[in-house]
């Protein structure tokens, strides 16, 4: 059965801040969701503005699950995403840089210009899988990952996160029930933000939780509060700890909302206004956070300033790099198809120019 | 389900006539939006299920309005759950409705490929139940979308034997095609063209019992040197360069096939006759794309009457890219048509 | 939370022999379980002598779930079935004669020579879906029916059966939220066998039982005991009255054992010994019925052996029958693939003679 | 898991090649499973998983005796969720390993087909990283099987780019290519032949590195005549076909693609540069089947050389069906195989 937060957090060692984390760790923490969030911002405004092409899919008010789970991983476990968990792989470690390249399509892009904005990941570098749009499609490959992990004995563990939709499709019970049956080292993570682009979860699901759903499997369930970031990092780090240790899966379901439309063109209307409004004023998991260690004396307004400064210098670099970055030759466009043509193994050229 | 109906972001229930411009003309988009509504208006047994298609009015918004006016039992949003929706569908044929699926991309068809091709489509020729089933969704690229929200899938589903399949260019043959994809006893893949939705224009006929015959092609410029064969988005190219080739004293004929399968092949056979030259335009990537089946068609049928090799004009066989060098040089442009038949021409 | 089988019967209004039903449709029962049986044995013994062509997918030792859950269907309730499930289409009222022409390839058989043995199906008659092979394809199928009948407003349902190995692909847990979320009136019917072909529960599912998985929809899952049709009749009744009543859809799970192969040439070296002949020996279904009415003097011997004469005769003339139908002829191969040619409207040719 | 071990129906571990005939001959099956075999022994990241290929052995018993010697780790039974054995042997490909995940039927294949086309087939151009994944399975009908255990599914997945697709037709080419299928880094649907396994045997090279190239094509037969440009069962079809053609006088070249994707253009142009005419001949039916690409590309490339127009020979648009007459109706017989021969030599 599924345990409530509650319940959960007792179980929780609680250190000064809850979580035996670091101050150096804590710090790095909120630098990451100050990170997430500033990007998102920035990015959606850039958008507004008709200076970012493609299309965006914000993950407002959802950096406490997406940074909360990505932080309990470790360089060498694996992390296979959706469109919305772009703040998950930032926090695995991407970097600015090639991610903006992705963004407007360049050579220096994750994927070389082939793919778009959150269509992204780094396997060789920070072990993300690059996402793909069809839901969740992901869930089985970590299997694949994890199985990989258990057969050579390594520790290593293979997280997987998708949206509460997605939950809905097939692929999401095989590869639950796969994993279970194998005891297989995989971190299974629904981000719940209550909608399914303008379908509400009484529409996705049968049962109020998605946690329970993990007794359909045997394996542990947890629904957290994605508003804490400490909960939901906690529930994370003893689900990959059990993991690693041969414990098998766990569901961890972590509950917020989709502050924004589901992409960028979405006024999202259909979200209730009261619910907006709650979430935003009190369930934003990044001035939790912040507030709770400007509380706990972790960090000063001085620190926050530069943070605020370091931030904005990044995201500044990130998008004068993405700017001076080349498009892909179009004479490329039929190379790398196998690994026989070795364009991959090689440097693709620079000769795109920066004007499309 | 008041809840859902008071979400309804737009539309109130306002039919989509009333969203063609001053002039009377409808997009395509609208176009497909009237034959969805007027169908419905006229036969009970017509629903519609899919994702975010009520309340949000899909995600392209061709369904805005209609759970207001049909309530959501006739405008379902279902999860994310493609083998399902398609199964649903079949289900409910089987009962006597007449459901209208629809993906929120063609791409998502994949995801309930096995249900299309081995249960639905195979279905009626093992046992003679009829299917009125259509299943509908924006295909095809050009709108810097990268590979998951462009593919073509009509080349797998028109091979797949007990499908229809449609890709019709403007919004008259897909008003009238889509009615009669509504009103067929048989599945049908009807798979709109989303660069197509808001950039093409025309004014329609008035009648509500207006309708495009399904397997039925359409001489879309009448020429006399060379024809083009092809459909979908590629036939506004493929009228582009015709235009282009005229002014050089080139006279091509644009054949729009509009259905996939059944094929006409007999309305492209009449043009190459005439022409004795053939490009065959596709936007399914080559190998195995559309335009493999209509260039060995017209190889075997109407080999005495070429003066040329059939042409094959496609993308090459890689996944939709994103960044615009990359899909630009991935899509056959006006100049690669005028190429090509210039090199036809030159035989 | 599943129910126990024991909690179950309870629950049941138990008549003289169980379940309130009148002699003349307890006899009826057993007539259908004789009838399954016979015709089970008799085609495998065809099977062997090599003259029957094609497969044949046995399904001995479970006709205590396939005629007791298809009894409790009413003419115009739909049936959704697996290769395994011949017992229930012949409950539910498939024709003897129609059945071997169809194993036989004839034009007299469901499909008109166009598919074979158990890919069977009625329609128009029986109202049973016409099998595919693909696990569980039909689950979803089922949905839509459902959703027919409840727009209608009519009493109808729509029960599907699967086998165990089935529910561990996507389409299942699609077709159960499906039907949780819209309260269809759906009966789920799981046939575990205990094997999928050569492969055991424990390889196929991470949870003791599959009827506990209902949990996971919100919907009632109940456990019976297949070698009991009483009891399965009961549970299915139960639920067939729910859904009707917009109670919404059950999961019922009903275990027994594949006394033979998979399909005709599999020896199934695979079933433990002990474990066949505990089920062979103590949970015959139609054995434990019959035993069961003559006991409570519901028949006697004489109706016994007239009963096994009607059944043999029944068989034979549904050979004869089938020896007789003609083949389909080979220009009729490319008609009826969609409506337009009017092939299924009219009547086939009967030119093809009855040597292939 | 020592009980999936004693239940092991046969094998005990016995290498496949003691299953050769006396002469030393292999079946096409025992060929498959020698390559197997030899693959995991020489290379410990290839591993097997799949539906009963345990203890059972498989289906068709192609890895009987596999778990005995390389235990369940390396011979792993799946559940029966064919999206998720693709989604695994990808992962594991994406860490390491040289997963070759069986199919109990190629026909379910499509039960896994948005993890093939979507996932599968594309990771490598957005991405760059290797993904040495097999997809085997029995196709082909011929068997009198019906519709659901006798596709040809390979059109489908030869369109999709990304994946390469092989289909032999002897003992000697399928162990060579499914060697050379393991040990390449890329994505390979390796389609096995039901009707071939038992059917066919020859004598196989001893050198276990004997490998056949991807993408190269064979001529099977010698001709001067006519090209017949088929693969799979068709390939005895045709040489049998050749034989009668023969007494008649007709040199008919027989030319066996084995690789579906990418395709050996050359060969076959070569060969209908020799004869000026050209049949093709596929299991997979006509529209838009395998040969539909192979006859507009010898229709583009090769038209100088024909003297007829290139003709295809290949199964109806409809379901396969279980009853004899419609099967052999269905499939391409030897007679039909002829008569289309001497259409294209009375030109
Ligand atoms: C198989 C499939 N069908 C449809 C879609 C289109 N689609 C993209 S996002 C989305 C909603 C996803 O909702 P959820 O799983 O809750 O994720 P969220 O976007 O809320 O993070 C849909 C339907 C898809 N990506 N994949
Ligand atoms: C999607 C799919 N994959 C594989 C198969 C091949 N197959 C046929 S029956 C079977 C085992 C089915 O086991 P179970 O669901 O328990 O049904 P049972 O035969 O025991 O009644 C398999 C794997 C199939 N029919 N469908
Ligand atoms: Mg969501
Ligand atoms: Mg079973």
């Amino acid at each position: 059965m599924a345990r409530t937060v509650s319940e959960h957090a007792e179980q929780q060692g609680e250190g000064p801040v809850g979580a035996e984390l670091s101050l150096e760790r804590l710090k790095e923490l909120l630098y990451k969701l100050k990170l997430c969030r500033y990007f998102d911002e920035r990015m959606e405004a850039l958008y507004r503005q008709g200076r970012l092409p493609g299309a965006i899919y914000s993950g407002r008010g959802q950096e406490g699950t997406h940074c909360g789970v990505a932080f309990a991983l470790r360089p060498d476990d694996s992390l296979f995403c959706t469109h919305r968990d772009l703040s998950a792989q930032l926090t695995k470690g991407l970097e600015l840089n090639r991610v903006m390249a992705q963004f407007w399509g360049r050579i220096d892009g994750y994927t070389r210009g082939r793919d778009g904005n959150s269509h992204i990941g780094d396997w060789r570098g920070a072990r993300t899988f690059t996402v793909i749009s069809h839901l969740p499609i992901a869930y089985p490959v970590a299997c694949g990952a994890a199985l990989a992990y258990m057969r050579r004995g390594e520790p290593r563990v293979a997280m997987a996160i998708c949206g509460d939709g997605a939950t809905s499709n097939g692929r999401w019970h095989e590869a639950l029930n796969m994993s279970a049956i194998h005891d297989l080292p995989v971190v299974w993570v629904v981000n719940n933000n209550q909608w399914a682009y303008s379908t509400p979860n009484w529409l996705e699901i049968s049962v109020p939780t998605i946690a329970e759903r993990a007794a359909a499997y045997g394996i542990p369930g947890v629904r957290v509060d994605g508003a804490n970031v400490l909960e939901v990092y906690s529930a994370a780090r003893e689900a990959v700890e059990r993991a690693g240790a041969g414990g098998g899966p766990t569901l961890i379901e972590s509950v917020s909302l989709r502050w924004r439309g589901h992409a960028g063109h979405d006024p999202a209307k259909y979200v209730p206004r009261e619910m907006l409004d709650e979430h935003v004023t009190n369930k934003d998991p990044v001035k939790r956070f912040e507030d709770l260690l400007r509380d706990r004396g972790v960090v000063d307004h001085v620190e926050i300033d530069a943070l605020n400064q370091r931030i904005a210098t990044e995201f500044e670099a990130g998008y004068e790099f993405a700017q001076h970055s080349p498009f892909p030759v179009p004479e490329e466009v039929t190379k790398g198809l196998f690994t026989d043509d070795g364009y991959w193994a090689g440097e693709p050229s620079r000769e795109g120019g920066t004007e499309a | 389900m008041s809840q859902v109906v008071e979400a309804g972001a737009a539309g109130h229930g306002a039919e989509p006539r009333g969203k063609r411009t001053e002039s009377g003309e409808a997009t395509y988009l609208i176009a497909i939006a009237e034959a969805l509504w007027e169908e419905m208006e006229r036969d009970e047994r017509v629903f519609l299920l899919g994702e975010d298609i009520g309340a949000y009015g899909g995600a392209f918004k061709v369904t805005e309005g209609f759970i207001e006016r049909f309530g959501p039992e006739r405008v379902m949003d279902t999860p994310i759950a493609e083998e399902t929706i398609v199964g649903t569908a079949m289900g409910a044929a089987m009962e006597g409705f007449r459901p209208v699926a629809e993906f929120q991309y063609a791409d998502f068809m994949t995801s309930g490929f096995d249900e299309i091709v081995t249960a639905l489509a195979r279905y009626h020729y093992r046992t003679g139940v009829p299917l009125p089933v259509v299943l509908r969704g924006p295909s095809g690229g050009g709108v810097r979308a990268s590979s998951f929200h462009s593919i073509n899938p009509e080349p797998w589903f028109a091979h797949a034997p007990g499908l229809k399949v449609i890709c019709p260019a403007f919004p008259g043959d897909a008003k009238g095609l889509l009615k009669s994809a509504i009103r067929d006893d048989n599945p049908c893949v009807f798979l709109e063209h989303k660069w197509i939705y808001r950039r093409v224009k025309e004014l329609l006929p008035e009648d509500p019992d207006f309708l495009v015959p399904i397997g039925a092609a359409d001489v879309k410029r009448e020429g006399t040197d060379v024809s083009i064969v092809t459909y979908g988005a590629m036939v506004h190219r493929a009228l582009e360069a015709a235009g282009e080739l005229a002014d050089r004293g080139v006279s091509a004929e644009v054949v729009d096939l509009r259905t996939i399968q059944p094929l006409d092949t007999a309305t492209v056979l009449r043009s190459v006759e005439k022409t004795s030259r053939a490009l065959v335009l596709s936007e399914s990537h080559r190998f195995l794309g559309v335009g493999a089946e209509v260039a060995a068609m017209i190889a075997e049928a109407g080999f005495e009457h070429l003066d040329a090799p059939v042409t094959r004009l496609a993308p090459p066989n890689v996944p939709v890219p994103f960044s615009p060098t990359l899909e630009d040089a991935f899509l056959p442009q006006v100049a690669d048509i005028v190429g090509a038949v210039d090199r036809l021409g030159s035989w």
